[in-house]
């Protein structure tokens, strides 16, 4: 165990340059976006006097270096500037916002997963059959959309046309208010405080975008599991088991699957952040709070800060799920930790 | 007793739906297992006899099916029943255990839970026993602290130990009959021995019957009652071991017992009966048209290794977390080749013998200069050839003059190139040439040399069979004309026929070109029919030196002893006298 | 030439999903090549009379809000929508393999850094990485392109660098240093054509996602710039029609756009296939 | 220790937005007879206009919950729609005021009914902390308040608690109207300055996210990138009491979710509606649609006299000749637009402004004009626009870009993402043809000029520069308009911008907002933000 937390303590070593390297990255890039914050933050019909007093104010007077050093050193104070578009500290516009991202990918990827899984296995048991034609024709469609585009296309349909969903306001329709906060989920949150009308709202408020984003999610998962399951099934061991008289249950679950769900674990936390990184567009078109549309937002309008908050965000929570990955799988698969 | 036998397969086949259509995969096979029996079913690859085995037992994959004929067992129709029913059946009347262990345990699951998995599928245990007949099971198989091992995944264990897992969950429901599919593969010669040993132990004790499936004759021969002889999906032939072996009706038989190698046959003996298929298409490799190399009158020293040292980092988890401070002074590493000096003349063999892991792999690359030494010195042909690093070597004159022939022809032919350009490869690079007509006389000259038919050269390695790759290999390796040339296993991942007719080539190449070879193997026996002069290297350091013959019928140190010893031999009447005594 | 023809008829009746991709990248092909000479009407004239019409005999997609034919400028975007995505995916191919099978290859301090390099990409949230690389460099096709190459770069990275690490010790690779062969020759000649096969997939999915990507960029006003037809600046502009009803303009650039990116990412397999020598009989 | 760190951060945040008079909605909200749900693009960033960095949508925040000591009258336009009346100006905080003899002072009566939130009078040094406040921090309300002629807080004189003077260096026309702005609001001071601190002696930092008002609505409650939600105040009494009891601003990014939501009624009231939705919405019939043109302001086409050919008048002429205003007003304004072409002569006849310029599309012509310039082969040039307004600049951008091809002009179109726009248009003003879209606060057709057509000013993005238009503008700004030569002043600019034409006006835009049938009292503004005071749901 100790050296398994060593392990673990080495990886987050190993991802302090990548963490760096994103933190130079994303000063450069925000600095090379076109359009002077000084003459943004200083509002509309301001002049060349108020524009060079709110460019001293925001330090741009200085050189990029000078800056760079200031900024990191905040980062370490824990400040990452003002947001210029929404007026808010943009940590705080983070953490407000990060747990409806998260929210909405996680139940994004659970329902991919729910979907996706079964399939995978489906066409793998049945390798070159029309099951897995289908299989893989079906979850290929679901990558083949752009995210904005059955997004609008379901609503159009679901809360339009029919009515069935409900409008697609953000986590919780108008009458609605947040439940107080404890972890941000509004799901959780609503159970937390005993409030089933809100935990419902927020459910019915998730089905569309989170069924949107899992779309997305289904086809690499699927293939994952398919080459996953069809490796462990031709494999020794199951061979193995079968050759025992082992229920096909145990073999499909105990022995093929669980040796099959390690590199998917790996892939799911790959698609996590990716999924993490693709809602942007869904967040816009469901008018979701989170750090997606932010980020948009924050982009078009060369908001620094904002734009730099929201990448250094996601590059931590890249790391931290990553992290997490490896630990479950050191947790679950033995052999981890011997090679490499 | 009644009368149909315990185990009866009755003229069946089985057919496999492939790319290329459909292939016969068995042709009426017809054999019968008695209660307590072993009986043996020999064969090269693609024999069937695998097939056969799966085919018993309901295991066959999606592609193949059961075209013809029935299998029962005790009395029971097998090749009819109802997939639920074989289930139960399995592990619970019929076991099987396979080849390569490791890759047949379920890597994440510890090794006593897999035994309770048959014990609880098959109701040979309630959850309240199973762990305690899980470890019984495993001490019954001889492992060391099974209370211990009962935790460990099989990374965890040697080979060895998994294949003792392996029969620990095959007879953990006391089944009545085992099948053992080349149950040994893979092991070391002295483990091999050991595991057969105790499966013969544990089957005797409880008078159960055993099919075991090996291409090794002398394995057989060692611990079969009946041999069974398969070739190209056909039974061939059928006899009691000692029959079989005192007299031979099928030729295949004949070849294959000429084929196999034993402590006194030559290499003459080993081709006394033709492959039919191998030369079906296949120029007999006789004419030499490179000429031949002068020999030297004088045997002038070729080769001298000098305290050569290997050693590898061991990737420990117990390093620090700061980065820069876990390459400090107690870094540990594992020697795989530990000052050893030996050398060698022009136009001798040197064999190079050692189970795995021993360094004999290692000390070949550095003479082929794949890989840098930690220390020590290669002399070659009076130039230390170490002081250049592996990476500059390729493009000294020297990498001409030390080729190598590879373990697997499979893995070391490009299966992007042709045969053709396999060949042509160091042609192109070392000697040069550019001219397109140069190089395609030449490729095909070295083709005939070895032997290769002229058709096969636009093939690509997956359209070949193993012998036309290892000559397509050893083609390419000799297309420099070498001084010395390095054989790393060169006839391990062949049949036993297809390795008479390599190991004939190449003895009939050295003689023809005059070339010097250093042959590593794990076969005494191999080698020595190549060799004048043998090291045993173990755990890194040479442990004994001599002629092949010496080595090999009297070796003086005590692990050249067990490693002779541990070589299955078919003698059959000294076996059989050894049961009757051993009884 | 007649041994490929044959293999790639053996692939295509291996597996039926590979024909359908294979005749679909036909027809996108050629609409790619000759969109021009197909499309019934300019695509970029507009008719100011004919604004938003639906489907008829004489505009069979409708027309948009300029009045523009819907299925002219649906057949034209081919070549760009094309040009995006192989462009992206072949630059981000040929450096992303080169980088990842060094890395792979070589080992050591280069491994090191181009590791870290492609973590730093994947630590990016990648959509937005390209948001802001074509904000900062200016909405050209051009830097479309260069954007969807750099957030790729890490899967070609990590593909070829663990590939080319399995192959650095084989059997061939090792032939080819006793045959004299350089490392950068045996990079070049032994394990880059080699990891070809599982690279395949990975080019026939980000040919598909460089489309998306160019798609999602439009949709933030940072796509192609008009008036050039593109699908994804289509869907994007079509999609704000949805809702008053003009579903054709979002609907038919939409599904065009979902069958070609339907069709590279069916396309990994057979591809693959093509180019993996032990298919080949 | 992290977790624990980061619930308490998050709950803080949700804590200092929420005001501690309201905790939930209550359920019956559903009935929302008195309760309307507004659907806006985007929300707002500040609750305090003076500061720094306050974008658009936050205007409507101060319109709503601060009073301003006089206010603009509403008036009913012939289609029975509401807007503002920028002749009639009311009083709001000030019961009354009277100006001096010279026209250099102005003496504010404030009224004894204008209390603050927490109870406290409305006083003359309130208002004085408040106008000091918005000339001293600079940015836009300080350019705002000079329009005025109010820079210094010197200007700005405590007659007596309840006595408010307004000193000016000469008298202008524009001071008064400049007054009923959303800038010059008044803020309970004494809160305000008990929150301030030396670095931030105007409170800033408070003020940004606590209002101190006396305005009829209160914030309730603000979740930043979500939703706002007003609160009547209900002791208000400086007008008729706002008929709805709570205003609920949503933010919907999506302009075809907002359609969406009301159409299917979820939402009540949809500002700054689309053209294109504008028109079908009144078309369906079952949407309230209340418009108007915009007062002072016009769409139009710069052309940037800084860059060759453009600073040639018979180009800029031949384009005026040969963009196609018809189709522009046709398609990218679905008819929302006043058409801003045609103009039989070269002199105008009123002084109307916006009015018809005297161009219309004619190919021929506009040849002509080009080949008599010397550029009869045509040329090449970029028309950028604003990605923030793509909706009807991009149709109109494709339009004119097809339409100059026929004469030659090779045109590539450049779409500027919104940050980058204001730097490029406006401040360094270096986009050779651009779409532009000023509209003045206060209309008067000389303060269009002043911004548009003045040298070195903001929305000059043509860098136009006429000696005789900076001379007259000058001279109009301040006059009044029953001074004799401002008629005179003013046709000759507006003759001036017929013939020089450095902006092409394309059409007078109108402010579209789409509502339920159940709301009424709906005006129009011209600072184009919500002022729910007038709204009432039947």
């Amino acid at each position: 165990m100790r050296t398994k937390l060593h392990q673990v303590g080495r990886r987050l070593l190993q991802a302090l340059p990548s963490v760096f390297g994103v933190v130079v990255i994303s000063f450069a890039l925000t600095r090379a976006l076109p359009g002077d914050p000084a003459i943004y933050f200083a509002g509309a019909m301001a002049d060349k006097e108020s524009i060079e007093q709110v460019r001293i104010a925001l330090g741009l007077d200085r050189s990029w270096l000078e800056q760079f050093f200031i900024y990191v050193g905040n980062l370490f104070k824990g400040d990452m500037g003002l947001s210029l578009s929404t007026g808010q500290p943009v940590l705080q516009e983070l953490l407000t916002r990060l747990p409806a991202s998260l929210e909405l990918t996680f139940i994004g990827l659970g329902l991919a997963v729910l979907l996706a899984v079964p399939l995978g296995i489906l066409a793998a048991t049945h390798p070159g059959s029309w099951i897995d034609h289908v299989c893989r024709v079906l979850v290929t469609a679901g990558v083949s959309l752009p995210t904005f585009f059955t997004g609008l296309f379901l609503i159009y349909i679901f809360y339009y046309l029919l009515g069935w969903a409900p409008s697609p306001l953000g986590r919780l329709d108008i009458l609605y208010l947040s439940p107080p906060t404890v972890t941000g989920f509004y799901t959780i949150d609503s159970l937390l405080a005993r409030d089933g009308e809100t935990f419902i709202s927020s459910l019915k408020q998730l089905i569309l975008p989170a069924f949107t984003l899992g779309l997305f999610a289904l086809a690499p998962i699927a293939r994952m599991t398919r080459g996953g399951m069809l490796g462990a099934l031709s494999s020794d061991y199951v061979r193995t088991a079968r050759a025992n008289g082992l229920a096909r249950a145990t073999v499909l679950l105990t022995y093929a699957f669980r040796n099959a769900a390690l590199p998917l674990l790996t892939t799911l936390g790959m698609v996590f952040s990716f999924l993490l990184g693709a809602n942007v567009l869904v967040e816009k078109v469901f008018s979701w709070p989170g750090i997606g549309s932010f980020a948009i937002e924050a982009l078009v309008a060369s908001d620094y800060a904002a734009v730099q908050g929201f990448v250094l965000t996601m590059a931590l929570l890249f790391v931290v799920v990553n992290l997490t990955i490896d630990v479950i799988l050191t947790l679950t698969d033995p052999r981890v930790g011997l090679d490499d | 007793m009644d009368k149909t036998p315990f185990l009866n397969v009755d003229e069946l086949s089985v057919e496999f739906r492939t790319r290329n259509g459909i292939v016969q995969a068995l042709e009426k096979v017809s054999l019968h297992v008695e209660k307590g029996e072993v009986l043996g079913v020999v064969g090269e690859s693609g024999s069937g006899k695998s097939v056969t085995a799966y085919t018993a037992i309901g295991l066959l994959d999606a592609a193949g099916e059961a075209s013809h004929g029935t299998v029962t067992f005790d009395g029971m129709p097998l090749t009819d029943a109802r997939e639920a029913d074989l289930r139960d059946l399995r592990g619970r009347e019929i076991s099987m255990i396979f080849q390569n262990p490791r890759a047949a345990l379920n890597p994440i699951r510890p090794v006593g839970k897999q035994i309770e998995d048959v014990l609880l599928r098959h109701v040979q245990a309630t959850r309240q026993t199973a762990r305690d007949k899980a470890v019984a099971m495993l001490k019954k198989v001889k492992i060391v602290e099974p209370e211990q091992r009962y935790w460990s995944y099989p990374f965890e264990l040697s080979g060895g130990m998994c294949q003792r897992v392996m029969i620990a969950i095959a007879l953990a429901c006391d089944p009545r009959l085992l099948i053992a599919d080349e149950p040994t593969t893979g092991l070391d010669v002295t483990t091999q021995k050991a595991t057969m040993d105790l499966i013969r132990e544990l089957t005797r004790e409880q008078n159960m019957s055993v099919v075991l499936i090996t291409h090794d004759l002398g394995m057989a021969a060692a611990y079969c009652d009946r041999l069974v002889v398969m070739q190209k999906g056909r039974v061939v032939e059928s006899a009691p071991v000692n029959d079989l072996f005192a007299a031979p009706q099928h030729p295949y038989t004949k070849k294959l017992i000429a084929a196999s190698p034993g402590p006194n046959s030559t290499l003459e003996e080993l081709t006394a009966v033709p492959d039919e298929m191998e030369t079906a298409n296949m120029a007999q490799p006789n004419v030499a048209p490179l000429p031949k190399r002068p020999k030297t009158a004088e045997p002038e020293k070729l080769l001298e290794v000098i305290d050569l040292v290997k050693e590898f980092p061991i990737k420990s988890d117990n390093v620090s977390l700061l980065p820069w401070r876990n390459n400090g002074q107690e870094e540990q590493a594992f020697r795989a080749v530990d000052g050893i000096s030996f050398s060698m003349m022009r136009g001798e063999s040197l064999g190079l013998v050692g189970e795995s892991g021993c360094g004999k792999s290692t000390t070949s690359n550095i003479i082929t200069r794949l890989m840098d030494p930690t220390s020590g010195d290669v002399i070659f042909d009076h130039r230390n050839i170490t002081t250049h690093s592996a990476a500059k070597f390729a493009r000294l004159p020297e990498r001409m003059k030390i080729q190598m022939v590879f373990q697997d022809p499979t893995e070391s032919l490009n299966p992007r190139y042709s045969a053709r350009q396999s060949i042509a490869q160091p042609l192109r690079h070392l000697k040069g040439l550019r001219n397109r007509k140069e190089i395609a006389t030449k490729v095909d000259a070295l083709a005939e040399l070895v032997g290769l038919p002229g058709n096969l050269l636009d093939r690509f390695p997956h359209q070949l069979s193993g012998g036309q790759k290892a000559r397509v290999g050893i083609a390419r390796s000799i297309a420099v004309d070498p001084l010395l040339l390095v054989l790393d296993e060169p006839t391990s991942a062949l049949d036993v026929s297809v390795q008479a007719v390599v190991l004939q080539l190449l003895d009939q190449l050295k003689r023809d070109l005059g070339m010097s070879y250093i042959f590593v193997s794990h076969d005494l026996n191999v080698v020595r029919l190549l060799c004048e002069r043998v090291i045993v290297m173990n755990r890194g350091k040479i442990i004994e030196t001599g002629t092949a013959d010496e080595v090999l019928n009297n070796p003086e140190e005590a692990y050249t002893k067990t490693l002779v010893e541990a070589i299955p031999h078919f003698e059959p009447r000294t076996e059989i006298e050894r049961q009757v005594s051993a009884l | 030439m007649t041994r490929f023809l044959k293999h790639f008829r053996y692939v295509m009746g291996e597996n039926p999903v590979t024909v359908f991709a294979f005749s679909l990248f036909t027809v996108i092909l050629f609409m790619g090549i000759f969109g021009h000479w197909i499309a019934p009407y300019d695509p970029l004239a507009t008719n100011t009379a004919m604004t938003l019409k639906p489907p008829s005999w004489s505009h069979p997609f409708g027309t948009d809000h300029l009045g523009r034919d819907v299925f002219s400028r649906v057949i034209v975007a081919t070549r760009l929508d094309l040009g995006i995505a192989v462009s992206a995916v072949a630059l981000s191919f040929l450096i992303g393999s080169a980088l990842g099978c060094s890395a792979g290859f070589w080992g050591g301090w280069p491994d090191r850094i181009i590791g870290r390099f492609s973590d730093t990409i994947m630590a990016f949230p990648l959509f937005v990485l390209a948001m802001g690389i074509v904000a900062a460099m200016g909405n050209s096709v051009e830097n479309i392109i260069y954007a969807t190459a750099i957030i790729n770069l890490p899967f070609y990275i990590r593909v070829s660098r663990t590939e080319a690490s399995v192959r650095r010790n084989a059997g061939y690779v090792n032939a080819a240093r006793l045959s004299g062969c350089t490392d950068g020759r045996i990079l070049a000649t032994q394990v880059f054509p080699n990891i070809l096969p599982p690279m395949m997939i990975q080019i026939s999915l980000n040919m598909g996602w460089a489309i998306l990507n160019a798609a999602g960029l439009s949709f933030i006003g940072l796509g192609v710039r008009p008036p050039d037809a593109e699908w994804g600046i289509m869907v994007a502009e079509g999609a704000t029609y949805i809702v008053s009803g003009e579903w054709w303009l979002a609907l038919f650039p939409g599904a065009a756009l979902m069958t070609a990116v339907f069709c590279f990412n069916l396309l990994g397999d057979g591809l693959r296939d093509l180019v993996d020598p032990l298919r080949r009989t | 220790m992290r977790r624990r760190d980061f619930l308490k951060t998050a709950g803080a945040v949700t804590g200092a937005s929420v005001l501690p008079f309201l905790k939930f909605l209550p359920a019956e909200a559903a009935g929302r007879s008195d309760t309307l749900v507004v659907v806006a693009g985007q929300g707002i960033n500040s609750l305090d206009l003076h500061r720094k960095g306050t974008n658009r949508p936050s205007y409507q925040v101060t319109v709503n919950i601060y009073d301003r000591l006089v206010r603009f009258g509403v008036t009913e336009l012939k289609d029975g729609s509401l807007s503002y009346d920028s002749t009639k100006i009311e009083p709001e905080v000030a019961e009354s005021w009277t100006t001096s003899k010279d026209g250099k002072s102005l003496t504010f009566k404030i009224s004894p009914k204008a209390k603050f939130w927490d109870g406290s009078p409305v006083t003359a040094h309130d208002v004085k902390w408040s106008f000091d406040r918005a000339v001293s921090l600079g940015g836009f309300p300080a350019v705002q308040m000079k329009a005025g002629s109010m820079t210094k807080p010197e200007q700005f004189v405590v007659v007596d608690d309840m006595t408010f003077r307004i000193d000016l260096p000469k008298p202008s026309k524009l001071t008064l109207p400049d007054l009923a702005v959303p800038i010059p609001f008044i803020i309970n001071s004494k809160v305000a300055k008990a929150k301030a601190t030396e670095k931030d002696p105007w409170a800033t930092e408070y003020l940004h996210k606590n209002p101190a008002g006396s305005g009829a609505y209160k914030i309730a409650r603000w979740d930043p990138g979500q939703q706002f939600v007003y609160e009547r105040n209900e002791d208000w009494a400086l007008g008729t009491k706002p008929g709805v009891k709570r205003v609920i601003v949503r933010e919907v990014p999506s302009a075809s979710t907002r359609r969406a939501l009301t159409e299917r009624g979820d939402a009540d009231l949809y500002m700054n509606v689309p053209a294109k939705d504008a028109k079908e919405f009144k078309e369906g019939g079952k949407i309230k649609v209340s418009g108007a043109p915009i007062d002072n302001c016009l769409h139009v086409l710069g052309l940037n006299l800084k860059h060759k050919p453009f600073d040639n008048k018979k180009v800029r002429q031949a384009i005026a000749f040969a963009l196609p205003y018809k189709e522009i007003v046709e398609a990218a304004a679905y008819g929302r637009g006043k058409p801003m072409y045609g103009a039989k002569e070269m002199t105008p006849s009123t002084i109307k402004w916006p009015q018809p310029f005297p161009y219309d599309t004619d190919f021929d012509k506009a040849k002509a004009l080009l080949t008599e310039a010397g550029f009869g082969k045509g040329f090449e040039t970029t028309l950028s626009y604003n990605l923030g307004l793509a909706d009807w600049q991009e149709p109109t951008a494709l339009l004119i870009q097809e339409a100059l091809g026929k004469i030659g002009i090779k045109v590539t179109l450049d779409k500027i993402p919104g940050a980058n726009w204001r730097t490029a248009a406006l401040v360094k003003k270096s986009l050779p043809m651009h779409l532009e879209n000023f509209g003045g606060w206060l209309n008067y057709p000389d303060y269009y000029f002043f911004w548009a057509y003045k040298y070195g000013h903001l929305f000059n993005s043509s860098n136009y520069k006429n000696p005789e238009v900076e001379k007259l503008v000058d001279e109009t700004l301040h006059m009044s308009v029953e001074d004799p030569l401002y008629a005179a002043n003013v046709m000759k600019m507006i003759s001036i911008a017929f013939e020089d034409v450095p902006r092409i006006p394309l059409y007078q835009p109108y402010l579209d907002s789409a509502m339920q049938k159940s709301v009424e009292g709906y005006a129009s503004w011209f600072h184009r933000q919500l002022d729910c005071r007038t709204i009432s749901k039947a």
